[in-house]
């Protein structure tokens, strides 16, 4: 079994903050993602308790180092001042390579 | 029944009481909630039940008796809503963002404050016009629609001032008005296929088609348990209502005095438009109710895309934890009492007058 | 009421209504969606209403009745799935894993869709009799195991050939054999324990235990709320019919064909059949209903593991999304008036003489 | 209707057998399961429901009926808990932690052993006093607080002990005093703003204040769909408790016993005590249920926090998986027919004389 | 505090590979694991709305290095074809090494 | 884009034993972290099914070298005896070291 190095990008954000997400994947042609709910606390406070609308998400993305910089700069441009949002990126190994962009 | 009389027995009902022992819940920090699920399900149910009993209600009365009411509604929101950005830009300092916000929040109509009247009649013996169900539909995403018109009007003569100030920028400026007009194609969109739209106006033309007779066998689940899915609901609103009952600082003193003055100036004019339109006692009730009322669940869905620069602790805290519980609590019985008061007195015979000098 | 009318009437119900509701919503791509544990749980209700009442009937009328309809169900059961299987892989040139996979998912019976027969039924003021929710229990699991016993075989044969021309893999077939062996017990006993059967099970033989009198402290939730449980479990189901409207393309002119040609064929016999085995109006319709539904709900969890080959976007999307509506909306209508006509015209007196031929 | 009778009517209620029907499903290893979401939601509701029935009853006969039975179970309950410990620690020999675990778990009360009480007294015809919702609600949380208590002094105690022979260690020992300390306050504050109390406190003072009239809207979900409710939340119990009973070898001859006889004892007093306080017929097994009952939901909540040294599994499953069944199936009806005979029978002179005697 | 190095095994799959995979871990002995419910998109589409077999989830799994390599070969040679599936290795630091297989 | 690296701690627990976990992140100060319910299986059994109080949790909290190692070593004493708890820590990179502690 060889790994091959690449990118996981995690976000977590308000639940609200999800579709300009999406948008910012398919705008650099990122099809493929996991999501789930989550609560937590930061900056902006204690979420994911009461309304559906104050839940936050966590949303990963197994993407390649080129497209992880493009991505993450538009989100950071266009999203940090206005969302409950935060990110990071950890190396993983995956199998097959070609089947991320 | 007097007024106080009114306002006391409103109190003592079971929906305002669970409402308050929510807020209590929350002020002790108990760890009471009411599952995500189900809370998110009620307000569902709830615009079904409402949607179904208007849909019966209008097979019974026709579509021509809504037009003025409809319209009037319409105008009156969105006249609201200009009205509130003014008193909030040039009273209330706030910025452009929360202006706008803020107005649309309150010159939208909040669904469950509308199921809290509807209970509140019946507990009074009082019925109302079906068609308020359709009124409160078309209501919904207009304000929004208008506030975000509005925003991105200032906002792209913001930028086009700038603009004249800095030639280089002109790319990036284009490509951000081109992404506002999508954006206002997006939002009039999600607004229509909003889920509460969506429910209502399913609801409302599923009880027109099936009428009393298809209604009798859901009738049990659609009607008779009203009531007592509002008072689980309104735990839970309760409980969100005293979890943001901390925040009324950040409001601040100018909001918290707007978020029960406008309400109860949009309520009373509202009560008296519609019985110069001939709605009834309770007609007039609701469509007051529909203007006094505030959004608070859909306000944020639709906000944080089309204004996120505005801040959502301002309008989600005033609209929940101050204009709600004021508008079931106290305004409820005071449009009540005056609706009662210009339908059945003599006064009445004023009202005649101006309506026949209208038609 | 001739044959237009009831299905205009039919088609007028709530439980159709909301379900055509259900798919416009997914098709305006319109955020409503029923919370996951309300629909995850509605189905459990359903079954357990089902199996209490079918439980209360049998205590009346006891087993002997059930008898021959339980022994001719299976063995239409049983021969349909073959059929199936002949026409999908001959004339519809499916490979042998879709083949079998399709063949038992219309072998197979619909839990929502014997509800909303009841439903539809109730509506009629017509009863059905109450084994049929045992013959419901015994359905389910059946086309299953034959279908996933006779994949395997084919599997086997399959390898045993390839065996044949490759001596030296000889080690990894038998271990494959071997997890074929235990993979067909492992899915009889999930088949028996599945949460379908186990509710559906346990209720019969509780209502049968409590029989009317037990049953009145609780006939409120599990009699009178039924119907509008099923129209809030429709809204959501057509929800995710209408999602997998867009998919039939992949479907392809056949399968689409075979999923509406396929039931009604079924179901026709199913309807005679019970006939002339004595059973009532609603019940020969129940009974056609159980041979004409297709499984959606138990399918996929079955199959995904005994026949992971198969491509469950064609057995899911061709069983929801176009037999099931299918179903419920013309053919339920077209057994009633054919049941209703052969039970009450002179034509009855052709099977009284096949009957008593035949005893 | 004689003991046995009772027994066999009691074992084929719906709420009974499909207690029983989860368990087997656990046994067999179904999937079958509630979501999470409605065995989540039912407790409140079940509680809320218990609620209001109590205050609206308490409405009126006032308070002062109470004040002697609460007093005597709040007696009764503390007195049981030091005797629970003494008898596990000396005759079970479990380490003190898990001895002052169990002892307030069985000191304290079961919400739903409650609600099924009230069902059955429901089925028997039979009403109890509205003022044992009120007590059930004082008595939750006292056994745990007692228990914590307990725990802290003997934690206390050792640790002062071993400073004594470690003189060094002074400092860390202090901390864990004022550690003690504080969570003593945090844990009276979280016993008090529990979830169960909550509602159940809410519900009494709501209920008080609506009465029979305020109480008429919402009848239908909080009174009529009860016995409804309690059967679907048994079936998870039943489940649950069925995951549980693999455990109980765990569990051991002693504790197996402990979990049978204990509240067999403790009941028996309360039906005596009852009756001797002039309870009636239902009130008196009510009462005696309180005291008999384990707690399984609250107790696990409070305990890994207070006594995480304590063994949850065996707290946890000798209370579900042993004396709640025990309790519903066999101890119901035998408190019934005790209950029944020393009210109505000739023996009832000797209470009077016992009363009389006190008095 | 001294961290040990060893692998994390994270598989996003449709629920109804779940067995699969767990019956794979009892096959090599891997007794511990995490799950949980998530929606994604992949190159099978949208997953995690609509029907309950139609839910993604989330396994995750701390994991020797010896164990890693049998589980994900097992797992990528019978699952890969027929289920949507995907996996990805990362490097952790856990406390003690004794508790994971 | 520049991702300064950081330390991403994640803790699998019994839920009971989140009020703990938060209580010694409060002592530490750390104020942000992420959390969500999973199902489980370790040392003690299977766990997140039947009883609200038997689920399990996942903590997530991005922190810095020194903090983590202050609040991994109290958990580890006050908590590993007596709850179901697992940990482990990973490296992951973060755009901007002012906002996490
Ligand atoms: N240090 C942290 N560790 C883990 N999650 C965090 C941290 N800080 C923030 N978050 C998560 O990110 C969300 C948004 O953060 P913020 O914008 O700071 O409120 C919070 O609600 C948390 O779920
Ligand atoms: N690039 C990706 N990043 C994160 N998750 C992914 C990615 N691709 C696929 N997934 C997840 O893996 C599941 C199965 O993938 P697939 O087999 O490609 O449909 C999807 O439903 C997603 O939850
Ligand atoms: N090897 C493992 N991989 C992933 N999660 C694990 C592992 N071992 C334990 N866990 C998780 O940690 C929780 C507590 O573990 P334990 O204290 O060993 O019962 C379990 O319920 C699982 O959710
Ligand atoms: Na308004
Ligand atoms: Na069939
Ligand atoms: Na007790």
């Amino acid at each position: 079994m060889k790994f091959y190095p690449t990118k996981l990008l995690t976000i977590t954000c308000e639940i609200l903050a999800k579709k300009n997400i999406l948008d910012i994947f398919t705008k650099y042609s990122v099809t493929g993602y996991t999501s789930y709910e989550v609560e937590g606390r930061g900056s902006r406070g204690l979420r994911g308790q009461g309304l559906e609308n104050e839940k936050n998400i966590k949303v990963e993305v197994v993407i390649s180092e080129e497209k992880l910089h493009d991505v993450v700069e538009e989100i950071a441009r266009t999203m940090f001042t206005d969302f409950a949002i935060m990110l990071y990126v950890s190396e993983i190994g995956i199998l097959r390579t070609e089947k991320f962009s | 029944m007097d007024f106080l009389e009114l306002i006391q027995s409103n109190l003592l009902t079971p929906i305002v009481l669970f409402f308050l022992f929510g807020i209590i819940t929350a002020r002790i920090k108990s760890d009471l909630k009411i599952p995500d699920a189900i809370s998110e399900f009620l307000p569902i149910y709830l615009l079904a039940a409402i949607g179904l009993h208007g849909g019966i209600e209008m097979r019974n009365t026709g579509f021509t008796a809504m037009l003025a009411p409809m319209l009037v509604a319409i105008a009156l929101s969105l006249l609201f809503t200009l009205n509130h950005y003014q008193i909030l830009r040039r009273l209330g300092k706030f910025n452009i963002f929360d202006s706008y916000a803020l107005a649309s929040t309150y010159g939208a109509v909040g669904a469950v404050t509308f199921s809290v009247g509807i209970s509140f009649l019946d507990n009074q013996g009082v019925s109302s016009e079906g068609y308020l169900a359709a009124i409160l539909a078309v209501l919904e995403p207009l304000a929004f629609i208008l506030a975000i018109f509005l925003t991105n009007m200032a906002v792209s003569k913001q930028l086009e001032e700038k603009k004249k100030s800095f030639g280089s920028m002109e790319s990036k400026i284009d490509i951000n008005s081109g992404e506002t007009r999508s954006n206002l194609k997006q939002v009039l969109h999600e607004s229509i296929t909003g889920k509460a739209i969506v429910i209502l106006l399913g609801s409302i033309v599923i009880g027109y088609i099936i009428g009393e007779n298809g209604f009798s066998s859901i009738s049990i689940v659609f009607d008779e348990l009203f009531t007592g899915a509002i008072v689980i609901f309104l735990i839970e609103m309760g409980i969100i209502a005293g979890q943001r009952l901390g925040d009324i600082r950040e409001v601040g003193l100018f909001l918290t005095s707007f978020a029960i003055i406008i309400p109860t100036f949009n309520g009373i004019i509202g009560v008296l438009v519609a019985t110069i339109l001939g709605l009834s006692v309770g007609g007039s009730v609701m469509f007051g109710l529909l203007l006094a009322s505030a959004s608070f669940i859909a306000a944020p869905a639709v906000l944080r895309h089309t204004i996120p620069q505005a801040k959502p602790s301002l309008y989600i805290t005033s609209a929940l934890g101050i204009t709600f519980p004021y508008n079931i609590i106290v305004l409820l019985p005071i449009m009540f009492t005056l609706s009662s008061f210009i339908h059945n007195s003599e006064s009445i015979n004023l009202f005649h007058h101006v309506t026949n000098f209208l038609t």
